[in-house]
């Protein structure tokens, strides 16, 4: 069964040739590999393949078919791009947020300060709101022109990550 | 003399495990203390006894001065720890614990008071004939002080806030005309971060070379130097790799900086340990910049190249003893290099990344240490430091060490979270700093090359591959139709329910 | 001198991950060998490369000479580092090497075939005029040559197999009587443990210390000592805890057998690291005992005192290049000493214990190393040396290595196997060892105070309480009808499917 | 509900008398104790008890309700005893083994030598077979005088840990 896998910019098609227990021969964008592929009881992927001793960590993200693959030189983020995963692409937005119209913080953390009410004017780059996490402030700034429509939160609140805090309406 | 027999440490994080490591190596029994967020923190489970002293947020539990004195009441501790941070610089905190009976491991709270005066330092040091970066002997009271003192020392110069520290409160003039707007937002920054819109000047150093000197006092007025650190290498501010001998450094200076360490400690009848910190310009010109009243997180390089325990030394002086050797018994072996391992993200402006620890592969062998904290499955708290690690190597001559910081590097791996694990390793790598050319800009001006790197097509493919599996793998369970691939080895560890199947 | 680039080694476990650790410090790629039982260890994922030699028994792998050399050419390997046991005295290995021009990373075969007969590395001592213990010259021929020998140097003796090693093929003779049937025994075992029936006498040492010195040789006739290891603390004639400096030494004996040592490598014209190794006896006499032509177990405590890294030092050797330092360049500070971890009962006569590793916390902090292999899940497998990590401790005094260890020793935990970690830390506790008042035969000597302690019946309630609750989570899970316990993290690790509510 | 556990020779009686969240209260042998009890994430019982701390670590063994506790001072085996486990000892011997009457290893290992056949004859502390096992010889030997009923393994064959290898009829 093949499927692509996106990593960064690229978007890999890969399919499963063939396995013998743990040797497998699989095509990555058009070339064969043979490797001898364990799951060790630590985690670890350890991949022979042509001699070479590869060790690859895959940490789940919070969505489903997205991963943070640890090499021991770099880590990089992947993406499963099935037929699943295409249908829900193509229906357009639902679920995924174009980021767009919304500030939202990427981590745990305490509101300092909301420097906007609902209603006003902003402009884009224009500091909305600070936030506190490990002892760091960091200001987040409107994307773009637009107007105030909803804000979620007031000063010393404890937030989530990837909490939608303050919400726009853009102006065209 | 009073002989320490059981002590409190007021800290959380790595530095209450290296405290209370020594301490039982000492079989002095240990009292934690722990916030809300910290119940299951490794400072607590190392402890021989832990307490319960409040909220999450620090200045409702590691802060607050009551709760840590019920605390060390409570378990009949003698002596208390501060660490680093917190309270280690709090006069008030040291001055209660004396009231209270309990050995305070550290200076006197007069000490702490003068010297956490950044202006107040600056005197003690200059009646004692340690150069200091030239500029006001105190506090400006107005705008045209400030035009006088360019007029002497030139421009550029830096504007300070006197209760300041972390750079806030802190603006660069670079021209005469940004001197009325410079002086006003530093006031304003100060008064709002510290409550005080007391500021200064100093000239300000082009390529300074950030090195400080480690000091021992005890009660009888023996004072030492453990030799230098170079603590250059700096983000957002913050030290963030140290190595001691300092490639900068020649024996005259060391020794000429030496004594002026020393000297300054006596000057403030200083004692414990302590930390002389200089800036140093490219024509070895050094300043007096602050002194550290406490223990530094940098302080194992020092351990390691003179072989002393700081901690040990630092509860021997408390009890009143002599220090057992003399400046001439001290000298450096080989060298040390620290890397403080944060829990940020370095390509994306070193913002902090909290989280959940997924998996710890920890450094070992030849010439390697740890201290650290956070174990695997541990949620890093949102309300603290993010340094999670620091990674200490030594070797016999600096390319050994950095070769063997660049072996750690690479077999060190957290995963679950974002680490500067990846671009201290191209610290290591980076020319300039192989070299030893390198000031307190060194991060800047180096970006490019510390930028994380293109992906490598070949490795990449591997981790798609693995990626590939993985999700055939969770494909297949959930269909429950394909023959299994073998286990390496039988899954009742991690993912006992379906993700260790290959 | 021939760069070396590319290092296969030819061994497995710590030892094996130590020597790469090096050579990754050293830019040099690394070539792994593996068994059927190996294809999960750490060693093939720590390489750069990895290559299958055969199955599990390792007369069909690791002893394999074709098969390894068959991997070096594969992979382009240059040279090739044996390790210590399996092929790394077999003097046919390192001439094969030599004729398909791979370097080994050991001395001559010469030297080795000459070394590891004990009656000949016996001759060439006593002709180098290094004493030896007393006893025949040669191997015994008669019954008779026995009396005569016990007339001459007296009784007790011992009968050694010529070929032999590990405790086999000795016969200890206190009266005379016990001669005929004792010099049978010795034989026949030794002919079915090594396949020569051929023994010698030696004098029987009363309270025999182990003491053995660390030389290196370059190809330039340049030979230093790095001093002793003290190598009494021994179980079933293996090591099990070394030290050094050792507490029986003088200043003046080190010097002398220091000199010895040097001598003797001398005498065979010996290149690379070697050992050798002492009886020394209550009164400083001290008798050569045998030659390891290879890195020692035991090798890091020396690397940690006198700051030279062993594994460095054989590659530079190997390639052709001078010792970088001299005689007097060398120095012992402060004191380090190694447990061997043992996946062993010491409750049960040091019975291995093979099977699953359950979990690892690694000590750290301050003056600690350690070298190991095994990791979390992982099955260490019958077929090899049950050794499974080695823990290295420094101070800067013989009393803060002994803490240290205690400490090093209370932090240290493997479960899921039983380990000889809890027996080393009463060893650290025991009165005479702490005086450093022991010989080989201190176990036996302290039986009593080394065997596991009555159950402590305030700490076994806190076991129950644990046990109980974990019965209470299970039940509960099974019948599905009780108010779960908050959990202190979420379930995602260890047991993902029911044993983390807690 | 309240079981026994047997540590080594001792049997203790447990009960469980309140729960509010990790905060028991539980009583030991008529002692009670109130403790702060947490399974941290990585596998360990932090138990909190009078400011005390300790670490406990549980390791199931092979049988269902026995475990092996790691303390950072010392190890102990747990067995816990309820209804169940009573009414099977009650049951005599069925699925528990007096080991008087047969030769196991407690690892797996390879057999370098039986040293019986059936039929013979053996005494009390008679070397039966000799296993191999991580470099290591060891004899086993006749826990009784007997008479060898069956012979399980061959030499050379690879066992696993508590396999019964030989079988033993014993003579009064």
């Amino acid at each position: 069964m093949a499927v692509e896998i996106k990593v960064g910019e690229r978007v890999a098609w890969v399919d499963l040739i063939s396995q013998d227990e743990n040797i497998l021969e699989i095509e990555v964008d058009g070339k064969v590999y043979n490797v001898d592929l364990m799951h060790t009881a630590d985690g670890t992927f350890s991949i022979l393949e042509g001699g070479r001793s590869h060790n690859i960590e895959l940490v789940p993200r919070d969505e489903p078919k997205k991963y943070t693959a640890y090499t021991l030189y770099q880590s990089y983020d992947l993406e499963v791009i099935d037929a699943e995963a295409r249908y829900l692409m193509n229906r357009g937005g639902n679920g995924f947020d174009s980021g767009e119209n919304t500030i939202s913080s990427p981590m745990p953390g305490k509101v300092v300060k909301v420097l906007v009410n609902e209603g006003d004017k902003v402009k884009e780059g224009e500091t909305v709101i600070i936030i506190s996490a490990m002892k760091m402030e960091s200001e987040y700034k409107a994307p773009k022109d637009g107007i105030v429509k909803k804000v979620n939160v007031k000063n010393d609140d404890t937030i989530d990550g990837n909490q939608i805090l303050i919400e726009l309406e853009l102006t065209e | 003399m009073s002989k320490i027999k059981k002590v409190l440490i007021a800290n959380r994080g790595e530095i209450a495990i290296r405290i209370m490591r020594t301490c039982r190596e000492l079989d002095i029994e240990t009292v934690a203390v722990y916030s809300e967020a910290d119940r299951t923190s490794l400072h607590v489970r190392y402890a021989h006894e832990a307490y319960y002293i409040g909220k999450a947020p620090s200045n409702e539990s590691y802060l607050v001065i009551d709760k840590i004195i019920d605390a060390a009441k409570k378990s009949g501790a003698n002596a208390i720890h501060p660490g680093y941070g917190f309270l280690s610089e709090n006069a008030e905190f040291a001055e209660r614990c004396t009231k209270e009976g309990i050995i305070f491991i550290g200076p006197s709270p007069e000490v702490i008071v003068k010297m956490g005066d950044k202006i107040q330092a600056r005197e003690a040091m200059m009646n004692a004939g340690i150069s200091v970066v030239p500029g006001t002997e105190g506090k400006i009271s107005s705008e045209e002080e400030v035009f006088k003192v360019i007029e002497e020392i030139g421009l550029p110069i830096m504007i300070k806030a006197s209760a300041g520290g972390g750079g806030k409160g802190m603006r660069l003039v670079q021209e005469a005309d940004e001197v009325v707007s410079a002086v006003r937002a530093a006031r304003s920054e100060a008064l709002s971060s510290f409550g005080d819109d007391s500021v200064y000047i100093e000239k300000y150093i082009t390529s300074p070379h950030h090195i400080e000197f480690q000091i021992l006092a005890d009660q009888h007025g023996n004072v030492v130097h453990l030799f230098e650190r170079e603590c250059s290498i700096q983000r957002r501010h913050q030290k963030m790799i140290e190595e001691t001998p300092s490639p900068l450094m020649t024996p005259e200076l060391r020794e000429e900086m030496g004594k002026a360490a020393v000297e300054a400690a006596r000057a403030v009848n200083y004692v414990g340990a302590g930390t002389i910190e200089f800036l140093v310009d490219n024509n070895l010109n050094y300043y007096f910049l602050e002194m550290n009243t406490r223990l530094q997180v940098e302080h194992p390089i020092t351990e390691r190249v003179t072989g002393v325990d700081l901690v040990k030394q630092q509860i021997r002086v408390a009890e009143g003893e002599k220090l057992s050797f003399t400046q001439n018994d001290l000298s450096q072996r080989g060298h040390s290099i620290e890397c403080r391992i944060y829990a940020e993200d370095p390509d994306n402006n070193f913002m902090p990344s909290a989280g959940k620890v997924y998996k710890i592969s920890e450094p070992l062998g030849l010439g390697v240490r740890t201290d650290g904290y956070v174990y695997e499955g541990y949620e890093i708290p949102i309300y603290y430091d993010p340094m999670i690690s620091k990674l200490i190597v030594w070797g016999k001559s600096r390319d050994e060490a950095i070769r063997r910081m660049r072996r750690a590097l690479y077999e060190y791996k957290i995963t679950g979270v974002k680490t500067s694990i990846k671009m201290e390793e191209r610290v290591m790598n980076n020319k300039n700093f192989i070299e030893g050319n390198y000031d307190t800009h060194f991060i800047d001006k180096n970006k490019e090359q510390l930028m994380k790197p293109e992906i490598d097509k070949d490795i990449s493919d591997m981790a798609i591959i693995a990626t590939f599996i993985d999700y055939l793998d969770k494909l297949d369970n959930s269909k429950n139709n394909r023959k299994e691939f073998s286990p390496a080895q039988s899954s009742w560890k991690k993912g006992a329910c379906n993700i260790n199947r290959f």
